[in-house]
């Protein structure tokens, strides 16, 4: 395939910023699709518009998602981009990789497909990008043969579950985000594959409530670590931050002369539940108010640690605007123990709970959030069978329209309106 | 000569509004009107303002029922004839103002109000808990879940300390209202006492071709619950008329208020919820709805115990947590509403989770709470 | 007529709050139904709901409101309230009265009525309890012949509109409340005698934010003094605060020891914008921060006064629950001068304009408020000719469904999907 | 022997899911999982983690185009291999990191980074700009608005320095999404980039009948907007099609997403919008939507000037004017939006006005507010 004239993907070669456009016309050496690739962004630049036609149905035999198809709407001009379907792979929970495996993916891909990708989806899958119908077969087949590697979700069913990197690389987790990933990712192999829900449905697990995969704003069913115990105080540590042996949020701020670090202005003051004070140079945390927003721990991580007595709590519901406003997650669950040892069945457990009522209530193209927002979130708390709480409300509600039950009037409902009109005449 | 049936037009006048509010003014008031510079409190119930003229305008408040006789207004003018020279005034919460020119005339003033019983308690300023605003109860309205005048005069009975004294964090202010009407608008008090009903309205269908517009009773419902439908009368006659899905009713008696033939009132089904955290000022915080705490306490006339005492209970547990200056619903967003549950004792119910309008904005989006007894 | 045995009644007699009840056995020797009102009453009490039939229309001639019709279910029982309509009398503006009108009224109640009263509505009417059918034209005559007062509103109609005592005897008044209020009151007599709009509409008038008449919560149309320039400090009352020279809040925390005054913790923490601090034992007020919330001027009546430049924030829209829930009012117009100098025109025509939309728009029984909630409060604000400020939000839209116009999009909406398919094959 | 065509279903494998993470661990990540004490930023970029064995892991965070290449992903596996013995990862905002297991290895492996031109800027940590999580654009989707990789390398080309240090009073977090269905998730960040439509959807009456089920399309629409209706195609056959109220439109793209029939993409109707003010983490306040602040920024290609500028200029007033780690969103809110407007010069507009579902908690239901500029 011959180069196009390209002079705005060019221009996007300059800057400190490293560039694709650079790196896809290294990629062109060895796969020439890539000069298709530019050419027909080229295009888009110009004409300011996408040149893809809408949707296309593809996929591989048995598999009702991981595919996008794609399909150019100027084929003849750019040839080796008419086709160029998307493969989700599924990462490995956290992300982290041998090279041995990278490469096996490049090879793979430089075989069957542009070569280029996105490292990684939104979602979070490895997302092999563009190559043709005729590829997803053979492709798929290397995959899981050679690789043994599977494909993610796409449209409406589970789609890839992703997490932060936890405890392997973090101080704050308070429960295993990999293995509980891992662990429901494959639990779910067939509702990531086959679609049967009204809508897509997104799991999602950060070890703790700083939320580094964005649980909370992205996925239908958020899994926060936190803790219910005390925060663990090393005074010693404190100590250390007021002295300056430690720069505060572990130098997140050394950029910058912000003199001094000052614990009540940067700790005490900034504690949303004001739960904390110093009594002489010794810190005191008022743990029955604390939220566990994280903040303290944040600024001194040498000298405040998350509790012993680690969980999770569980948040149900977000998503992105379309079509009722954007949602976060609500609190259902305030505190769940999240136990590799017995298969985290309670987390199951709780999934089935959703899943059942959702897909028997659900509309078409319904997410779960807007279910408990059309539905009521008291309905949805009671499917839960959750012990109703406080916690689940910022605030009790202002209106006063609440609904009742006969059976919890006395007298229950059936009234003779005859009898009525004896005693108070019309 | 007066009215004549006969010629019921004759030099007929309309449209003269209220009197002018000036003619009304005691001299001081008149005379320093937009002049004053600063007030204060000199007791309970005693305000004194002084002026840049150097006059000063001593205030003697007094709590009134708001259903008052002529007989006891007539009082009120004798009390102001004798001391504030023929002036008086209520404030918009029903306290009757006695107001004198000098501090010389207060103690007087005083000892008057004092010597008539419990007539004319004085207080109702500052950090203490004013006269309710409240509306008609059985006294007067059709649509009422609860009364109004008998479960003001238990509630304030109970409080009266707190009318006479300045001892809490910030005013507190009560407001009933006898139906979700809300005429005492309730919405956004302190401590609010509010009439629901329980049982869905009865459709009365010997009366409902001649009372309602069925349309216009189809339309009153906010939840589509009413629609339709041909039923029969006693006389056996088929009729227009409506069915309702008790189920969807959330017991607003909007039907009722357009269609008399749905009448709801029930002595079981009806009774009163509270509210509480509202505030109407712009001070430190904006206005803030009332949230719904207790969602159901029975009609137990004639002293309705255990709205009094949910209501002493709530007032108690503010006034030892609070921060000085801190209103109740101020309070309350600071700890936190599942603290709030938690210090008060009141059981945390379902009901007071939002289902209605706008209700996700009061969902918890967030891992920000606290481990209170609620969670097990 | 026969005193009733009310045995609940009389248990309302004691107690330290005055009693209704005794006051009604006291009007009962002068006007005998009183017996009936408390026989009725203690009926209600003993069957624990009303025993007042639905609605009932009357009036006097020519207006079609400030009159509640009203009559008993079991009016053989009680005959003296068989009918029981109230009659709303407007009240002067902030409720001062000379004795003399009183008396007056006294007597024309005692004869033309139960000579029970309401001091005051909630609306702020001087409303005359009970009386029958016959009695109103009478009354009326006598009130307006003799009295020279006038009905207030009920209905569907401009409703009797109140005020806060403001600069009579408040110094924190910023607008002539009473001279405002009684002169729309007068202006649109009209509009309160004869109902013509979709539902009922509510003027309220407050001296500043302090809102002592609860104008934002429960007027259609809340004016509440403001003031646009600094608020003006006396240095050496602040120092006689500071001192203990004067009590704090003007008193009205002195039946409890909070301890001394501490203008930190008890003024510049509470600021709401943080715009206040102490140089020295000097206070400086950035006011270009300050939201006018009254706070400081609150607590430190002596050293702190509203600005000189007075006027008014207009606020739209507050009613009651039924049936989209409860709305304060929201803000309209951020400044305004209140001029009595020119007969209030400037507020006068902010109402108009108000008026004539909401007639236009508004459907049966649809309050102004939730008017605005269903047509959009931009569109509102474009209505009213404001200039479209940040204050009239708290925050902007977090979602991004915005509408545009043809106009406002450059080659505007008109196009040709068959010349745009031949850019974009299908 | 590989696939095969003629007899696909041999031997298949389904359902075996992604490689098991524990494979992918570098060793001082499995020897310490769960151990971790506390971290340090040595610098930019620079992470260290301290294990209560006494370890320590190394990471050196750079940055990444989202589209990369394999021979891109080749190098970085040679620059893992070389340094890292065999191991790397991927950050949830598509950073690679390198980690080690001593002090003395980072240099070397930083060296080598920086050896290397701009393929591996380092940085992304604390206060300052991370990678921006993005989408499609014009690469691969049928629904933009504006594209993606082009305006993020733009600005971060623009935006470069935050990258490298840690100046700003908390961390950034930008984000772009090329339509209003948001997989960018824009709806909780700093700083918003979204692509917007502003033309209604045109209607192809020649391709509608044989791509769109008709009752789906109408039912796409969550205002309303379309309605069946017949039609005439080019061929003069008179069709099932729809009928759209463009007044009523707001430029959603449902209706296009669930029907191919209805384009609304156009080089001047669509561009850019800025939203701010969103955040994620719990940490001091509770998670936040994004507000939008400029409603309109056209598409230009290839460098989006407009869009890089408003953005720099929001983080500069930012950085200036902001505490110690509060988030913009935090610091918009302390100093109320009024100020947030006034400060940055960005002009209010009708657009900022909610007038969506649950719009009335937005507007301003007090007089507490700010004279800015904006008040004449
Ligand atoms: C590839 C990806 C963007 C990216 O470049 O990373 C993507 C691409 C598409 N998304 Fe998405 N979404 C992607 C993550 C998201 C996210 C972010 C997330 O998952 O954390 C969201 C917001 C969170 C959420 O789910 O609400 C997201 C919200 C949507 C929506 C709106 C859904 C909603 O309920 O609001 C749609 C519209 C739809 O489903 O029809 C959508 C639809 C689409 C479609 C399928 C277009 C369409 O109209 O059907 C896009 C295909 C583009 C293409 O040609 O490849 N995508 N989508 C992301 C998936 C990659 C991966 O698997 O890792
Ligand atoms: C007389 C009256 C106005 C009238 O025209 O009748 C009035 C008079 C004063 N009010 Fe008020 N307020 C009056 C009803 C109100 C209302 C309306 C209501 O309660 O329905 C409010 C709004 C209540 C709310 O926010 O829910 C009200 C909120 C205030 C505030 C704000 C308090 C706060 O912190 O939120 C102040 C300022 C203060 O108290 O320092 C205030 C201050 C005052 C001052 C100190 C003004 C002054 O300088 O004279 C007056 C005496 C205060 C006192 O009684 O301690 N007034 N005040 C009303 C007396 C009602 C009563 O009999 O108790
Ligand atoms: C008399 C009074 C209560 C009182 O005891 O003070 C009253 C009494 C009634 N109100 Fe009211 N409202 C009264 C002030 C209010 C207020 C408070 C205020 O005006 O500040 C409100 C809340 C604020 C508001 O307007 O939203 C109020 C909100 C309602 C509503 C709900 C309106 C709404 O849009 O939410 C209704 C229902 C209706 O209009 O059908 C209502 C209806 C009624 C009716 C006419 C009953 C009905 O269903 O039609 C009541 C007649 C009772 C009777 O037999 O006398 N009343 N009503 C108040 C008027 C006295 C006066 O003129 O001074
Ligand atoms: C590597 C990564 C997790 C992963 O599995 O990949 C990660 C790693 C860390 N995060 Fe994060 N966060 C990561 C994405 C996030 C996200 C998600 C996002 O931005 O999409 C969030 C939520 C953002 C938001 O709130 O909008 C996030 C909110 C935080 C916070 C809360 C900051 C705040 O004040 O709101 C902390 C606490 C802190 O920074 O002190 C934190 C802290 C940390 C710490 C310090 C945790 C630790 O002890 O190691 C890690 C290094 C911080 C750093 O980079 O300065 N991490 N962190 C992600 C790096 C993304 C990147 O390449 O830049
Ligand atoms: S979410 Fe918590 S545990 Fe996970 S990486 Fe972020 S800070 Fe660490
Ligand atoms: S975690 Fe948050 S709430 Fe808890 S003590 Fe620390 S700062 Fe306060
Ligand atoms: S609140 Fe309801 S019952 Fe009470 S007076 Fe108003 S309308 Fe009547
Ligand atoms: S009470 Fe309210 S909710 Fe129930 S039927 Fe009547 S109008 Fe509908
Ligand atoms: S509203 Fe303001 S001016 Fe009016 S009485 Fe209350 S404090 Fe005074
Ligand atoms: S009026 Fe309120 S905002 Fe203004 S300075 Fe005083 S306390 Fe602060
Ligand atoms: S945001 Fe819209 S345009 Fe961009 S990838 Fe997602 S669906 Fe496609
Ligand atoms: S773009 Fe959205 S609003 Fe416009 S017609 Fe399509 S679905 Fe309706």
């Amino acid at each position: 395939m011959p180069k196009h004239d390209t002079p705005m993907m060019d221009e996007l070669e300059s800057g400190p910023w490293p560039s694709f456009v650079t790196d896809l016309k290294r990629q062109a050496e060895k796969s020439p699709q890539c000069w298709d690739i530019l050419g027909k962004m080229e295009l888009s630049f110009k004409d300011r518009i996408t040149h893809w036609k809408h949707g296309g149905i593809v996929g591989v035999f048995g598999y009702g998602g991981g595919i996008v198809g794609r399909y150019s709407d100027v084929p003849e001009q750019y040839p080796g981009v008419a086709h160029f379907h998307t493969v989700r792979l599924n990462q490995p929970s956290s992300k982290f990789y041998t090279t041995e495996k990278l490469r096996q993916v490049c090879d793979l891909w430089e075989k069957r497909g542009s070569g280029m990708t996105n490292m990684h989806g939104s979602t979070g899958d490895l997302v092999l990008l563009g190559t043709t119908t005729d590829q997803l077969e053979p492709l798929f087949y290397d995959l899981t043969h050679d690789l043994n590697w599977d494909l993610g979700g796409s449209g409406s069913n589970l789609r890839t579950p992703a997490c932060c990197l936890g405890k392997a690389r973090c101080e704050y987790s308070c429960i295993d985000t990999q293995a509980l990933c891992h662990h429901l990712t494959m639990h779910y192999q067939d509702e990531i594959h086959r679609p049967a829900f009204p809508y897509k449905f997104k799991f999602k697990f950060s070890g703790c409530p700083n939320d580094c995969v964005a649980a909370i704003a992205r996925s239908d069913f958020a899994v926060l670590g936190t803790w219910k115990d005390d925060i663990r105080i090393d005074q010693d540590a404190v100590k250390g931050y007021i002295n300056g042996d430690f720069a505060p949020n572990a130098g997140a701020h050394a950029g910058r002369d912000w003199g001094k670090f000052d614990i009540d202005a940067e700790v005490l003051a900034l504690c949303p539940t004001e739960c904390m004070r110093m009594k002489g140079d010794e810190l005191q945390i008022d743990n029955s108010n604390c939220t566990r927003c994280m903040h303290c721990i944040n600024v001194m991580p040498r000298a405040l640690r998350v509790g012993k007595e680690q969980g999770a709590t569980i948040c149900v519901g977000a998503k992105a605007p379309i079509l009722d406003g954007a949602q976060f997650a609500t609190m259902t669950i305030p505190f769940i123990k999240i136990d590799p040892e017995n298969d985290f069945e309670e987390v199951i457990d709780v999934i089935e709970k959703i899943w059942d009522w959702w897909m028997e209530v659900g509309k078409n193209r319904e997410r779960v959030g807007e279910t408990i927002m059309r539905i009521g979130l008291p309905t949805f708390l009671k499917v839960m069978e959750v012990d109703i709480a406080p916690q689940h409300v910022k605030e009790p509600r202002s209106n006063p329209y609440v609904f009742w039950g006969p059976d919890e009037v006395e007298g229950g409902w059936d009234r003779d309106v005859k009898e009525f009109r004896k005693r108070h005449a019309q | 000569m007066g009215y004549d049936p006969e010629n019921p037009m004759a030099d007929r006048i309309t449209d003269i509004g209220p009197p002018h509010f000036e003619q009304m003014f005691p001299p001081v008031v008149k005379a320093n009107y937009g002049k004053w510079l600063y007030h204060d409190i000199l007791e309970p119930g005693v305000l004194m303002h002084k002026s840049e003229t150097g006059d000063e305008c001593y205030t003697v408040r007094v709590a009134a029922a708001r259903l008052i006789s002529v007989e006891h207004i007539r009082e009120i003018c004798d009390i102001a004839d004798a001391h504030c020279d023929g002036h008086v005034r209520w404030t918009t919460r029903n306290n009757v103002e006695f107001m004198v020119d000098s501090k010389d005339k207060v103690q007087p003033l005083m000892d008057d109000l004092k010597s008539r019983g419990n007539k004319f308690p004085i207080g109702g300023t500052g950090a203490g808990v004013t006269n309710i605003v409240h509306t008609q109860g059985w006294m007067h309205c059709h649509t009422p879940a609860t009364d109004a005048s008998g479960v003001v005069k238990a509630v304030m009975d109970d409080l009266f300390d707190y009318f006479g004294s300045m001892t809490l964090p910030a005013q507190v202010r009560i407001a009933l209202a006898c139906c979700l009407n809300m005429c005492g608008a309730v919405h956004a008090s302190d401590i609010a006492i509010l009439g629901i009903h329980r049982k869905p309205p009865m459709i009365d269908y010997d009366a409902i071709s001649s009372l309602c517009e069925i349309p216009l009773a189809v339309a009153s419902c906010p939840l589509g619950a009413i629609r339709p439908a041909k039923a029969e009368n006693s006389a056996g006659e088929e009729i227009k008329a409506v069915a309702i899905k008790q189920e969807r009713c959330m017991f607003c008696g909007n039907c009722y208020t357009m269609c008399p033939a749905l009448p709801l009132a029930d002595p079981d089904g009806d009774g009163i919820a509270i509210l509480v955290g509202g505030k109407v000022s712009n001070s430190k915080s904006m206005p803030k709805f009332s949230k719904l705490v207790i969602p159901f306490l029975p009609n137990t006339p004639p002293r309705w115990p255990e709205t009094v005492d949910a209501i002493r209970n709530i007032l108690e547990v503010y006034a030892k947590d609070a921060r000085k200056y801190e209103r109740v619903g101020e309070w309350a967003e600071r700890i936190g509403w599942e603290s709030f549950f938690e210090k008060t004792g009141i059981p945390f119910t379902i009901k007071s989770i939002d289902d209605y309008r706008l209700a996700y904005d009061t969902w918890r989006t967030s891992t920000q709470f606290k481990f209170t007894s609620h969670i097990k």
